[in-house]
């Protein structure tokens, strides 16, 4: 099936043997402070540029979400505290089912609760945005993870609209300014990865909020830590992404969430496009057949 | 690169060629690619020192290549930090290297209305003119009582908190053996 | 702290995942708010209330940690019966002069001590010259006040009416939880969370530890807001003990070391005052202002300290006929801290002014003070890496924008010198946890950027050169200075050999020339030199200890080998008291530092603060002072009397307690007391620091709403290091105040619209942030809203990345006495929806508040409270 | 599931007031300050042009091969013109669109099935050259002159070249459907089912309706009915798919998109209307029946391409069809 690969271990499905285990980030939001020090350790090791310098209102959030010049995105939401175990807790494909969700609430706290967490590229397993570049510019690594080839990306924009995360997207600025006009995202800090180095993201985050490692093994820690959070109460716990079943093949960087998905700006379920490929492509078929019948059938006695 | 070569790289020629056979990894890998390396790779050196910003006192690796830093990042040998840098040390390489950076003198003559150059060293004359131009005129070698003083308070200086121990050091010996006294910085403040 | 100091809240975090209890006590909910287990908001300038609450918890509920307090404190020593508290007299203690607003603190000492406080002289309040009078506050950086010797009266089963503990007992009987609620704004069950959770996480088992930051010393009572933390944490023996203390988060890299070696006008390194005018201005009165023979601990070694310092400096020129050169020290004889300094420009007293690395034009409180005050200088240095405000105000600060300057009028040169930034330098800087740290030059500084290092050398040669042939008496000091460090490329001085001259050396005998190991070996012979005694021993063994940087990995967690702390390397002070007073852990949970009586030595994880053979049963003989006179259970080997001060019976100016009185504009009336402010702050009162009226003064509803200041994890300070740089200006671009929801419904203020902040001193204008972070707080029957205003920026700085209005410009000016910091984070304002007005409506537009409010030049000046009565 | 529109959102605060006021909004919406999930393409009017172009090009070619096997000389030039127009103006309208228009080429580097664009551009750089041999021929019929060689390579080449165009044709016309439904673009994507048939419709129906305007009426039979065939295909599966887009089907209703839409059916059904009433008849009805079909296929290229566009920039129809598609499962 074309785009859609079942392969678990997307390194060996792209041609890579003898690769590394795969690589991943767990970005976990019950010890992130909200610093940003992701964003800046990202742009400064990236070369990205400024890209706004206006006041969002978004609580202290003034970058606004990820894109060509942001590949780190700290989202801050504040609400209104509620009893603990309260908030909703819906399970869903990107949000594995956890034993925690029906634990009775306990001691309520009034105020305010003011969450937060560090946004980045998902990496993928099944990556919509790989899979329909059409120049080859957007390449799966030896460490599983998805990057640009700044090099050959010429600026099509396909990956844009497919990715369902809204992660990726074609920096705009002066012409002639650094990789102006093509596809950018985060690239897990690959030139760093090669030479055994930690992600500038993970290196810096104060709190361990971003941790990088080996995905099997993060997802071990991750729902450990879960477990751990529902024990104290926090049941509004959650991991997104960390489910090799769910719409995207599992995400080479997931998180640990205290609300719902779309609360943090993620979609709460989301698909890679690719899957519907195949079925697109014998709807492709049947429509070009149809035109060429018709076409055929337009000629039938065609002198008036 | 010959023309052989030029094909032979041709992806769609590798899609065939390797088990990448739908171009989404080993076969679209471009030359550039390939030789991609962490630029702390390629340093020439890399020192160890200290984020200028607040006291936790992280440690920073400095990078330097062609005599620039091109790198500061946490220092994960560091017990205090364990290579992390908030948002501002991890800034601090733009701190250096920063865009509205001035390095050169600047100087405003009196009732001047916009900044001129002035050579370094012409600065320095100046400046040393005026303080020894101040502290003649301002000078207190004793009290009405007779105490002595020894002092001037024509001069004051505030600032210490963002240098070196070394730098506070001259500072206060420097001001000191000339009488200054309105010695101050941050720590009050 | 999570907002300021992200990488320190690592180990908060660390702390939390091993189950330990985060509270956080804040008029702001922060990033750190977010992370804790428990967050209180709290009226600001009212945390002596709130500490004072749990005070009276620990005491009236027998919390403290009894073995702890009886034989490491004060608790047990009997104090003169002359002494009267300030509940006795409507909030002043015994001793109070109204006129000249200060203290007699002599009622204050400990019994058979009344006479020695007036030892040597003082700076006070109000700058007069006053002799006969203890010293003041600011000196003791690094130690307790003197005391004339340390035979006091001790009734250790802490009934005596007038010990300490008894005395602590009726001082805070009124700190009760309502009392905490009705000026706090703290519900009681709230306020009983946090004490339950500090006392039944304190104890041999546990420890509690507290950690502030300016929010608790910029008021006129900032030093007495850590005298409560303090009290606190010695009660719950929470001191010299790992988990514990009192753990100052200071906010620039090297602000403790620029406190070591100071550039401060009252102190000489290591916390050395400086010397007075007056009838002690030679060596030996010198001395015996700072110590007594007959005190404890390491402070009678003074002599030592301060020959070796003038030995470092005037090098041969220091001999015993000349005493060391003493007499070629400025004296001091007023209080010449910086805020006096601004004024004394404005009053066109001071020609010359050198900024370093410091931006006061937006940094400091009452911004527009600052820059008239600039504006009045003859010449003005401004060394840094950007042209910060404080360069620039002539040319596009905020009064020429209103009128109230003219470019063409402002008659000050300046010279902005670039400077060399931290990776084009050598050098040490001291961290908030006294640790120096060598951080190495990388690269070359570009152009004409210049360290200080450079920059003061080479200016003291150029000084040093215009005045060879000076015969003057007033230049030897200059001429005969030990001023010939070597240079290494770029004619830059050799910052090791400036650290080298720090530590001190051998200058005879034997070991000349080398390196001394630890401030035990100075002499006051002139034998030895060294320009900082706590930091000897960082080049011991010749060897530059702060620049090691073995992995913390490799070794242990207290990780003595990384970098070097003062004094003696030791991470944690007053360690002794980490273990019991028979010398054994309080518990194996905590053991630190501990007695082995097989070796006969102490021994442990960190280095003993401690002599290191002085066994715990150790008594010393009467009359012996000094660290011989220390006993095996005397931890606090730096204050006279070798124990923790509950109470200070000498070298604070504003009393031996914490009281809590209301900030100097507040909108309500102090409910503890009649007083209703510090009577001994330091004022300013002036046009150009005009004060709001605050009750039992008529006006103060026209300032009705409380205004504080803080930081952003974003910025750093007034933004010199953090709005030149895009990629932290992007994330908080524009200057903001917080606000409730229920205050933008009181003014009408609009969510990312524009608000106008008003206080006696001038207006600026914020987006508005409405969020529910803020919390209106009922005090006293009545709703108090606080707005709460980022400080970052300014206007006017060249190629600054963004600019805004200045917060510190609506704060004013009034002093601590002990310190000389000002009150900046707890003020009157208004609030208005909308921009302020522009040009030379915006003094009118202030001009019009204070006509309303009644304010004049006396508003707020009243040292005394006047009664609602008028008595 | 309940979704709270544009953040931030008001909220009635304080004692007994009345005001209303604007603050940091509860996150007890479900989107992250009304922003959007997913990005937009990036693209400007350049891609829906190209749909048209392609479409055109693809229909056109179609066309000019059957007049070509028919010998209908003048619909077969102009058909064959048209595959040309639409071939080399809607190669330029994907050059345009690119980031970095230099590096075109690079389109060359891979061949994916997995992505619709590389596929699409296989297609048309082989489609492209076939067309414009065939096209060439055409013109080097009405040149005053003959060119040596060349001339007679044209001659032998054009049926062959425009028959292989013909034969990608029904690629091209259909690929840009799937070009579109294969991203997360919500209206785009829920659409994935009927695009590629609507597209070949509109294709079908810009090429007759240029056939139509372009040729003599004795020859428009074959256009007429094609573009007849190709705007009934396209309508009725516009209506399929408003079905099938739940609720992303209110962006073709609302803005920009819904006035491109409807003047789409409009011109489509008044297109069909005249071709069928009139078309055989009279030439200038023939040739504003094929008129108005050519701008019902721009403006229904447009209107999709719109709604999409509008359909990513609001994150309920991200958030609300996900959480529906989980409440089923």
């Amino acid at each position: 099936m074309p785009g859609w690969s079942t392969a678990a271990d997307p390194a060996a499905d792209t041609g890579w043997s003898e690769a590394p285990a795969r690589k991943g980030f767990f970005t976990d939001g019950s010890v992130c402070i909200g610093c940003k020090a992701c964003e800046v350790a990202c742009k400064e090791w990236n070369g990205i540029p400024e890209d706004g310098l206006q006041m969002l209102g978004m609580s202290y959030d003034n970058t606004g979400g990820l894109g060509a010049s942001t590949w780190r995105h700290v989202a801050f939401i504040e609400q209104p505290r509620r009893p603990v175990g309260a908030g909703s807790l819906t399970p869903l494909p990107m949000v594995a089912a956890t034993h925690g969700q029906n634990m009775p609430a306990s001691s309520p706290e009034t105020g305010i609760r003011w969450l937060m967490s560090s946004d980045v590229c998902k990496h993928c397993t099944h990556a919509a945005c790989l899979d329909v570049c059409p120049t080859g510019a957007l390449m799966r690594t030896e460490f599983g993870t998805v990057v640009v080839q700044d090099d050959v990306c010429n600026g099509c924009g396909y990956c844009i609209p497919a990715c369902p995360f809204g992660v990726i997207d074609r920096r705009e600025g002066p012409a002639g300014a650094r990789n102006v006009g093509i596809a950018q995202k985060c690239t897990l800090c690959y030139d760093r990865l090669r030479d055994g180095m930690t992600p500038a993201c993970a290196q810096a985050c104060p709190t361990q909020s971003i941790q990088y490692g080996d995905l099997d093994e993060l997802r071990a820690r991750a729902n450990h830590r879960v477990e751990e959070l529902h024990a104290a109460g926090v049941t509004d716990a959650r991991l997104y992404g960390a489910d090799p079943a769910d719409g995207i093949g599992g995400a080479g960087a997931f998180f640990l969430l205290l609300d719902e998905p779309e609360v943090y700006g993620l979609p709460p379920d989301p698909v890679v496009t690719t899957r519907d490929l195949p079925a697109m492509w014998r709807t492709a078929a049947v429509a070009g057949a149809t035109l060429l019948a018709g076409a055929a059938a337009a000629f039938v006695r065609a002198r008036s | 690169m010959s023309i052989r070569t030029r094909v032979r790289q041709w992806p769609v020629l590798r899609q065939f060629t390797t088990a990448d056979h739908l171009g989404r990894g080993t076969a679209v890998r471009s030359a550039h690619t390939e030789e991609l390396t962490p630029r702390t790779r390629t340093a020439d050196r890399m020192v160890q020192s200290v984020c200028p910003y607040c006291a936790v006192g992280c440690g920073q690796r400095v990078y330097v290549k062609g005599e620039r830093v091109i790198q500061i990042e946490g220092d994960p040998d560091s017990p205090i930090s364990r290579g992390r840098l908030c948002p501002k040390g991890s800034a601090s390489e733009q701190l250096v290297n920063g865009p509205g950076r001035v390095t050169t003198v600047k100087y405003r003559r009196p009732f001047g209305t916009d900044w001129e150059d002035l050579p370094l060293e012409r600065a320095m004359e100046m400046i040393a003119d005026r303080v020894l131009d101040t502290r003649a005129r301002t000078w207190e070698d004793a009290d009405d009582e007779g105490n002595p003083l020894h002092r001037t308070l024509g001069i004051a200086s505030l600032g210490g908190a963002t240098l070196d121990n070394e730098e506070n050091y001259l500072i206060k010996k420097l001001f000191t053996a000339i009488g200054v006294v309105q010695v101050e910085n941050q720590a009050r403040i | 702290m999570a907002e300021c100091h992200p990488v320190g809240f690592q180990w908060v975090m660390e702390a939390k995942a091993r189950g330990a209890t985060i509270i956080h006590i804040d008029p702001r909910f922060t990033r750190t708010s977010a992370l804790a287990d428990l967050y209180l908001p709290v009226r600001a300038g009212s945390d002596i209330a709130f500490l004072g609450g749990i005070i009276n918890h620990i005491l009236t509920n027998e919390k403290y940690f009894r073995e702890y307090v009886v034989s490491y404190t004060n608790a047990a020593t009997i104090v003169s019966e002359d002494f009267q508290d300030a509940d006795q007299l409507g909030g002043l203690f015994s001793g109070f002069d109204p006129k000249t607003g200060t203290y007699d603190t002599t009622s204050w000492a400990y019994e058979g001590m009344e006479t020695a406080a007036a030892a040597g002289s003082r700076v006070v309040a109000g700058r007069q010259p006053q002799a006969n009078a203890g010293e003041a506050g600011d000196e003791f950086g690094g130690r307790g006040a003197a005391l004339p010797h340390s035979e006091v009266r001790r009734d250790e089963t802490l009934q005596d009416p007038f010990c300490v503990f008894q005395i602590l007992k009726r001082h805070y009987a009124r700190y009760t939880p309502e009392m905490v609620e009705r000026i706090c704004g703290v519900p009681p069950e709230q306020f009983a969370k946090v004490c339950e959770a500090v006392t039944a996480n304190s104890g041999r088992e546990r420890t509690t530890a507290w950690v502030y930051s300016v929010g608790w010393t910029q008021h006129s009572v900032g030093v007495q807001y850590i005298r409560g933390a303090a009290i606190i944490q010695l009660l719950l023996g929470n001191i010299g003990r790992p988990g514990g203390g009192i753990l100052a988060l200071r906010g620039h890299a090297s602000i403790q070391g620029s406190t070591d070696i100071p550039t401060l006008f009252d102190l000489l390194p290591a916390y050395l005052p400086m010397p007075r005018a007056g009838s002690r201005s030679n060596l030996d009165g010198y001395l015996a202002a700072i110590k007594s023979d007959g005190q404890k601990g390491f402070w009678t070694a003074a002599d030592t300290y301060m020959v070796s310092l003038l030995k470092a400096w005037w090098g041969e020129a220091a001999t015993q006929d000349n005493e060391f050169g003493f007499d070629w020290l400025p004296r001091i004889d007023a209080d010449h801290s910086n805020y006096h300094t601004i004024v004394d420009m404005l009053d066109d007293k001071v020609e010359g002014y050198f900024l370093l690395g410091q931006n006061p034009a937006v940094g400091s409180s009452n911004g527009k003070m600052q820059r008239l005050a600039m504006s009045h200088l003859k010449w003005l240095v401004v060394r840094d890496l950007n042209l910060i405000e404080s360069a620039a105000f002539w040319k596009d600060g905020p009064e020429i924008a209103t009128g109230e300057m003219r470019t063409e009028d402002i008659g000050t040169e300046v010279f902005f010198l670039p400077a060399a930034a931290h990776t084009e330098k050598d050098g040490t800087f001291t961290q908030t946890q006294r640790l120096l740290q060598w951080h190495h030059k990388a690269v070359d500084p570009p152009r004409d950027c210049r360290s200080e290092l450079h920059f003061f050398f080479h200016l003291g040669l150029l000084l040093r050169d215009r005045l060879e042939t000076s015969g003057l008496a007033r230049d030897q000091a200059l001429l005969r200075l030990t001023w010939d460090y070597p240079t290494l490329e770029g004619d830059e001085p050799d910052a090791e050999a400036v650290l080298q001259e720090i530590n001190g050396r051998h200058l005879s005998g034997d070991k000349a020339g080398t390196m001394l190991s630890s401030f035990v070996e100075m002499k006051a012979d002139g034998s030895t030199s060294g320009g900082c005694w706590v930091y000897t021993g960082v080049y011991s063994d010749g060897i530059n200890q702060s620049a090691r940087r073995k992995p913390g990995s490799q070794q242990s967690w207290v990780a003595p080998e990384w970098g070097w702390a003062w004094p003696m390397n030791r991470r944690i002070l007053y360690n002794r008291a980490s273990a019991d007073p028979d010398g054994k852990p309080w518990s194996e949970r905590k053991a630190y530092v501990w007695w082995d009586e097989a070796a006969g030595k102490w021994t442990g994880h960190d280095v003993p603060d401690f002599q290191v053979n002085k066994a715990p049963s150790f008594r010393p003989e009467r009359g012996i002072g000094g660290p011989d006179g220390l006993a095996g259970d005397d931890p606090f080997i730096m204050q006279a009397d070798g124990k923790g001060w509950l109470y200070a019976p000498s070298g604070l100016l504003d009393g031996p307690l914490p009281v809590h009185y209301e900030p100097l504009e507040s909108p309500v009336r102090n409910a503890m007391h009649p007083q209703q402010a510090n009577p001994t702050r330091e004022m300013f009162p002036r046009r150009e620091n005009l004060t709001s009226p605050s009750p039992p003064e008529p006006g103060s509803d026209v300032y009705p709403y409380v205004v504080t200041t803080y930081r952003l994890t974003e910025h750093h300070t007034a933004g010199g290091m953090s709005r030149w740089s895009p990629y932290l200006a992007e994330l908080q671009p524009e200057f903001f105040c917080e606000v409730s929801p229920e205050l933008a419904a009181e003014r009408g203020l609009e969510h990312l619209g524009w608000a106008t902040i008003v206080t006696a001193r001038t207006a600026v204008e914020a987006r508005v942030m409405v969020t529910d972070r803020v919390t209106p707080l009922v005090v006293g029957g009545r709703t108090i809203h606080q707005i709460g205003l980022p400080y970052h920026w300014g206007v006017g700085g060249g190629n600054a990345i963004v600019s805004g209005d200045s917060a510190n410009d609506v704060m004013g000016v009034a002093l601590d006495p002990n310190v000389h910091i000002q009150d900046s984070k707890a003020a009157a304002c208004d609030i208005q929806p909308g921009r302020r007005p522009t040009g030379p409506a915006l003094p009118r537009y202030v001009e019009e508040y204070r006509r309303r409010a009644g304010i004049t030049v006396e508003t707020g000046t009243a040292r005394m409270t006047q009664h609602e009565d008028g008595t | 599931m309940t979704v709270q529109a544009d953040a931030p959102r008001r909220r009635r605060r304080g004692g007994g007031r009345d005001a209303e006021h604007l603050m940091v909004p509860p996150a007890t919406f479900t989107s992250y300050y009304g922003r959007p999930i997913v990005k937009a393409a990036p693209w400007q009017s350049d891609i829906p042009a190209y749909l048209f172009l392609g479409g055109l090009a693809a229909g056109s070619s179609l066309l000019a091969a059957g007049a070509d096997l028919m010998n209908l000389p003048e619909l077969r030039r102009v058909a064959r013109l048209g595959a040309f127009f639409g071939a080399v103006a809607g190669s330029a309208a994907l050059i345009h669109d690119l980031g970095r228009p230099a590096r075109f080429l690079n389109m060359m580097r891979t061949a994916k099935p997995t992505s619709p664009m590389s596929v699409g551009t296989w297609i048309l750089t082989t489609f492209g050259p076939l067309a414009s041999m065939a096209a060439a021929a055409e013109v080097a019929a009405v040149l005053p002159f003959r060119i040596p060689i060349a001339g007679r390579l044209l001659d032998a080449g054009a049926r062959p070249a425009g028959l292989l165009a013909a034969a990608l044709a029904p690629g091209l016309a259909s690929y840009t459907g799937v070009l579109l439904a294969d991203t997360a673009t919500p209206a785009w994507h829920a659409a994935h089912r009927e695009l590629p048939l609507i597209f070949v419709g509109s294709a079908a129906a810009a090429g007759g309706g240029l056939g139509m305007v372009g040729a003599r009426l004795s020859e428009t039979r074959p256009a007429r009915r094609m573009a007849v065939g190709g705007a009934v295909l396209a309508l009725t599966m516009e209506l399929q798919m408003e079905r099938s887009m739940g609720l992303s089907a209110d962006t073709l209703h609302s803005g920009k998109a819904e006035r491109l839409f409807k003047a789409s059916r409009a011109l489509s059904i008044a297109g069909a209307i005249g071709t069928v009433a009139l078309g055989g008849r009279n030439r200038i009805a023939a040739g504003m029946s094929g008129a108005a079909l050519l701008a019902g296929s721009v403006c229904t290229r447009f209107a999709i391409f719109e709604a999409g566009q509008a359909s990513a920039r609001d994150p309920r129809y991200t958030v609300i069809p996900q959480r529906e598609r989980v409440a089923r499962s």
